[in-house]
């Protein structure tokens, strides 16, 4: 081999390696904090509503400390690699779209978009080819909201919050349909949607239940269903 | 006399002959499967959309026509592809033709399930795949084999069991799902006839048991659910859609 | 499924599982063929050159005895489905393939072409769509001869016979380079080619070894080469 | 405030457009992979024929230079895909190009080889795959990544030892086989410091080492054979070739 | 080779050859019969209990017409031979064991023991070295008895009838434990008995749904929790 | 090879090979007392809570009767070598730690510590370079009881014990949530951990089954969600 | 479950495993001695010819020690059950077969039949129930033999035996083309068979290696050349 | 959970997780040591034999070196847990053993013992229940040396060394008469000694083809034959 290739080769690969390192304590800490605030929402299962706002008070300074580290990683991360890299952080980056996204649930019950997920990740346009937000991730994100929704529905028909089932319901529903719109592979993403068909049906079924029961206050739903 | 040169230079040029059209064939079934997919997803976005005031057709119905359409290029592919899989050829090819094939028939079974909620038939399926004017079997783009009719089927169970998933969230939801089980359940029963002599069907016909115990599972839990209730579930259904809809 | 749909298919399949039976014995005959004149063929090995001939008057008929199997054969098979079925006797075919390229070169050491093949067997052109003779199959004929005359070129200079490898190396290298003309896929034609060089290079060392001991009698070298 | 639909309409719109372009380059990539392919017998085909008197190149000079006039329809192949493939599209694709690109590497390799006797340098692959006017950085195609380079050049191996047997049988084989040996083992050696970071190249590897016997057994074959004589190999050579042809 | 010893080795090797041929259609049959069963008896899932008896009236004449299968086999198997061909029915007969345990089961809800399933396959005990019933195969036609089970258990309750989960719970349950005593190898059978925990734990939350909503009458639901 | 040596390699490997033997014998004893504990509280699932103490009576002695084979194995280790042997017993070790705990939440509704099971399980720290309890292996049994758990809320809402569902959800989140502040490795002990979040669902459910029907005792039930 | 049913089960399964250990016992024994015995005849490969008497003198004592073992296992079997254990012991078998043949070839460069090794290795024909010499088992142990021998070829040229190559030459020949004659199944034996050329062809071209520098006796040359 | 068992339990987790990671980086320095040396060596297929000695200077302080790694890993291994940790390094202590042995016998001829390698590779007895040479990994590297030998004996013959394959083929032959005698299990170290066959039987072709064309000087031939 040509010498002069060779070396050019080691020392490519070399920076490249230590690249890897570089980023991998950056994902370290974005995954630390990413299980703190999936820690703290838990919580949301088993506390009465009155006591939402607090908990959220609790994990929007975490959300935001995220920022740093993602400007970090949009130094490390040369030109035009975004997808080179991403792999590395995509679990932690989707978590943090579930985390801003149920926030905003927990908050207003209204649906985070794209550009909003952005926006609260501090995540800026011009390092788009260097990290970015993918389509593909904030539905990840999307479909965990989901998951963790029809369990939140359970649980407060539990605690005796006999409305949130009702405007989940509307809300997942909205999403649900959504997703119908898309054109999907044979890929994980196509799966998981699978599997968000049957907590559409539970949180149908507890609907069922608390609407036959007569639980629920007329006027709840009827500003719930508005949205 | 021939040189050993000039006889294998014809021999290279019949096995390139080959090699590109086996390409040609592979790229082909890959847009097949594309399309198909796709019709597929159409399918289940239309049938699944709420029924709206004034429209003359179920949605299933007309997803079934937007899907058919959507087919046509397909039959379309096949015409164009007709030099490379005439006659002897399509035995040949068998292996890259299938793939798409029976993509193609998975969309075309899926459309005519919701507009007539019966199987296709083979001949149905043979009938798209008609040169030009549409004539009988002279016309034949190629002749649809048994393993490719029924393999292709097969995948129809799996998108059944999406299909009466999601339905359930919807008014009138039992009764479509306990029809797509009754189907599912036909489906299944009649395939094991076949699974001695098809290749690969005995794998696919564990998917559709799967799918079907899937649609069992989810109905059960209707049933159960409605059992609580001493009224008819469609008035149970109809309570609940009155209280949740203000 | 539709009653009359599910009588048609049945009907189908039986009769495609009964046609499936039916080349089966004729296979079954075919084999047993190829197996007869493989074990004279053999022969070939410890045999002075002087009962070659009676060797192979031996094995001729049986290898015109092909030729009614093969006409029952593509009687039986669809129109248009020869390469539905050709699987079934594809090895049986290639030994033929090498018997009859065997029996030329040992006739009067030239190499039998496709056309030649054909007729050999006893395939007719106007069976093309139900029973052939294809390329590929006459080249892995073509291979096992190879394979064979590399054995042949030890044992007939074990037999005293320093004239024969000359003859195959000429004979061998032509077809060498035949093969070098052709793209192949990574299949097993490509690997039985990758195979042919170390033939060739066997025959190679033998006439090497025969030159170089002076054995061979100067004119009868000069008669092959001019093959 | 968009509605839900519209939304997810424009996500539609991005999936689709990523899977279109994900099938385009998987398309091209069987095609680049052919194009190599056929090169690569072609560089066997010429190198491996007899020199013939008066013709100024020697046939391994012919073949290399009718091989890289052959690859330049890859590099414009590259060039029309460029939208696919450009800024930090060719890493979310890498997975669809890599394959075709590695089969190119090789038939460009086999090529330098045979004219050169050298590996060509990763800046000289670069240098195949600029834009039109032929210029520096800013007009590449893409950037060729370390893998790419020398997981391609790593089957290049295979095709050596191919073309070292082949040669064996031809006058000067043997030197042809040394020194195509000394050039594998080479590669095998400067390869092994690789591997950690290369994945897959370790298999590759593998498949090096065995080439690399094959040819070391071939060459022993040969080194045994001429031992017996008390000439000098080319004299021996010689003495044979004289005998076979008369 | 001694002529004679090389007839010798050829008749042995040729006699088997045609013995498994013809044990091969048998099991063809069999296979035959195995299918046509079970497509009857998948019928149970979809009609009322009221039809039950109907249906298993038809599958009690093809469980009978096995037995001149079983004596055919049993008369082509050599002495002592019975391990050397038994793989070869061996799916086959499982599933018998499942059909005549599932009859037995849908009639009056009893287990049909070994030796009871011998004789209603028509198993003779004077063939032992030729056919027999290993009790492998006939725990495998257990475990596949409860497999179906489970799926029955939900599709009873779909039709309405709430009492047959209990009657259900109660029979798995009994096997379940036999199992458990059970001294199993690490193979097969061991792995599939794992497997029936998924089952106990599914019938086991069927008979929770309608327990909890008090569905089935009082006296079935006692009856199975005293279990 | 140097006779001496040689003998010294044959020794040593054949030593090796009889220890592997001898502990077998261990642990195919130890295997035995796992499945007759499993045995005796697989009937928890279907006895009134009144009888469950004496359930637990006639597992107790059987759990102290491990002690002695831990000590023969402890003896047969060589020092130094736990690490080596420990796959031979690990499968039959956790289940013991499973039955540990399982039994000392049935008598008093907490959970057993690291120290705690040690001991019962008459594990010496003095033996700890040949014979020790893991922290991993003791986590996987806390994994195993917490699915058994789940089960246990199923089937005490059909003995009519609505409040043990309300009981063992406050103890599984407890677990649960310890579980998500470990840091774990990607191995099999995380994904158990993943599957963990499916058995706090059901549990989840069956609290809001029984509450949404006001079968628990109010007290019970608040005294849950406060947690 | 029965409990005498029960009971019956268990016993069966539990006698089986127990004779599973005790055959395993006789096969570790079985397994010896083939070790032992190819060490002592992998020297045949190293010593002038002279020697080799002596060397099969002290192979013979204990290929005669394996009759006791045959026996014990024979006993061990219960009536009609030789096809369900013969898979543990069929590898030491297939050795003894090859020992047995490679004796008799050095001893008088006969083959030994079907019913001599049988009786050498001590089998007796009123086992044929429980222990025997299946034909299958004896062709393995022939095609082991022609392995060995292409290697003794190589090794005997190395240590100046000359002839030795010509005489193994005519033996293999012999095999070889009694098992084109066998009707082979496409199985492991037909494999093994078909590995039979490449062990042929290398012998042959010892032999011409020997016949072209003209190293062996002119005799011994055409009393192969003649077959 | 108790919140200091917790912790307890978190502390020895991180550790253990901190632990590997400083392994890991000793594993990164053996590993790249072995590829140097591997790489040296591998040039001994291209030199002649004069220049060996340089070659081997060029090795042995590079083997010298890894002492210090290897006494780096045995103070960061706790007490008694060498069983727990050594997969990490296996591959590279394999790679060692090979080096030293082939160092070893490039130098003298000779086989280097287990104590040898242990000494040579710097590993102290002390060590032994932190770091040690265990047979299996000794013996694996032997198996590498055979493989490595059989290459060599080919490439000397290629440079004009005939008494290379000599020398191998006795040492090679003691070593591999020394593996049959010990008492394998079923295991990878038994499949690879099964190889060492194949590299045997080359080894033996390629002493054939030298005595057969009397390449070798007579002494080096007996010498060898009489082994
Ligand atoms: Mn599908
Ligand atoms: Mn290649």
């Amino acid at each position: 081999m040509d010498p002069a290739d060779l070396e050019l080769l080691n020392e490519r690969l070399e920076s490249e390696s230590q690249l890897r390192e570089k980023i991998k304590e950056q994902v370290l800490e974005l995954d630390k904090k990413s299980r703190v605030m999936l820690g703290h929402l838990n919580k949301v299962h088993s506390i009465p509503s009155s006591e939402v706002p607090n908990l959220l008070a609790s994990v929007r300074p975490v959300l935001e400390s995220t920022h740093s580290i993602h400007q970090t990683v949009s130094q490390l991360v040369p030109a035009h690699q975004f997808w080179r890299w991403k792999d590395m952080w995509t679990n932690g980056l989707r978590s943090f779209v579930f985390v801003a996204a149920f926030v905003q649930f927990l908050t207003d019950g209204t649906l985070l978009s794209l550009a909003d997920t952005t926006a609260q990740l501090g995540i800026k346009d011009e390092w788009k080819d260097r990290f970015a937000l993918p389509v593909e991730d904030y539905l990840h994100g999307l479909i965990t909201l989901v998951n963790e929704l029809s369990r939140l529905a359970v649980n407060s028909v539990t605690l005796g919050n006999f409305e949130e089932p009702l405007k989940i319901s509307a809300f997942v529903k909205d999403i649900f349909s959504g997703f119908t719109m898309l054109n999907l592979k044979n890929d994980l993403l196509r799966r998981r949607f699978d599997s968000l068909k049957y907590d559409v049906k539970k949180i149908e079924e507890i609907v069922y239940d608390v609407s036959l029961r007569k639980l629920a206050p007329k006027k709840a739903v009827s500003v719930n269903t508005s949205l | 006399m021939l040189s050993t040169a000039s006889i294998f230079d014809a021999f290279r040029a019949e096995i390139d002959d080959h090699n590109d059209r086996r390409e040609r064939l592979i790229k082909a079934s890959r847009d097949i499967t594309n399309i198909s997919k796709k019709t597929i997803f159409l399918l289940h976005r239309i049938a699944l959309s709420p029924p709206r005031d004034g429209d003359a057709e179920s949605p299933e119905v007309s997803a079934s026509k937007k899907g058919r359409a959507n087919l046509v290029q397909v039959r379309d592919m096949y015409a164009k592809l007709k030099d490379d899989i005439a006659g002897d050829r399509f035995w040949r090819y068998e292996g890259q033709v299938s793939p798409g094939l029976q993509e193609y028939i998975e969309a075309l079974s899926f459309a005519h399930f919701l507009e007539h909620g019966t199987l296709i038939t083979s001949e149905d399926v043979q009938r798209t795949l008609l040169g030009d004017d549409g004539q009988p079997a002279s016309r034949l783009i190629f002749p649809l084999t048994v393993s490719d009719y029924l393999l292709g089927i097969s995948d129809l169970t799996g998108e059944l069991m999406r299909y009466a998933i999601s339905s359930l969230s919807q008014r009138g939801g039992r009764t479509k799902a306990m029809s797509t089980l009754a189907f599912v359940r036909m489906c299944k029963g009649d395939f094991d006839g076949f699974t001695p002599q098809i290749r690969n069907l005995s794998k696919k016909q564990s998917v559709t048991t799967q799918s079907m115990k899937k649609i069992e599972d989810a109905v059960y839990a209707i049933v159960v659910r409605t059992s609580e209730y001493d009224l008819p579930p469609d008035l149970l259904d109809d309570l609940v859609a009155q209280i949740t809809s203000g």
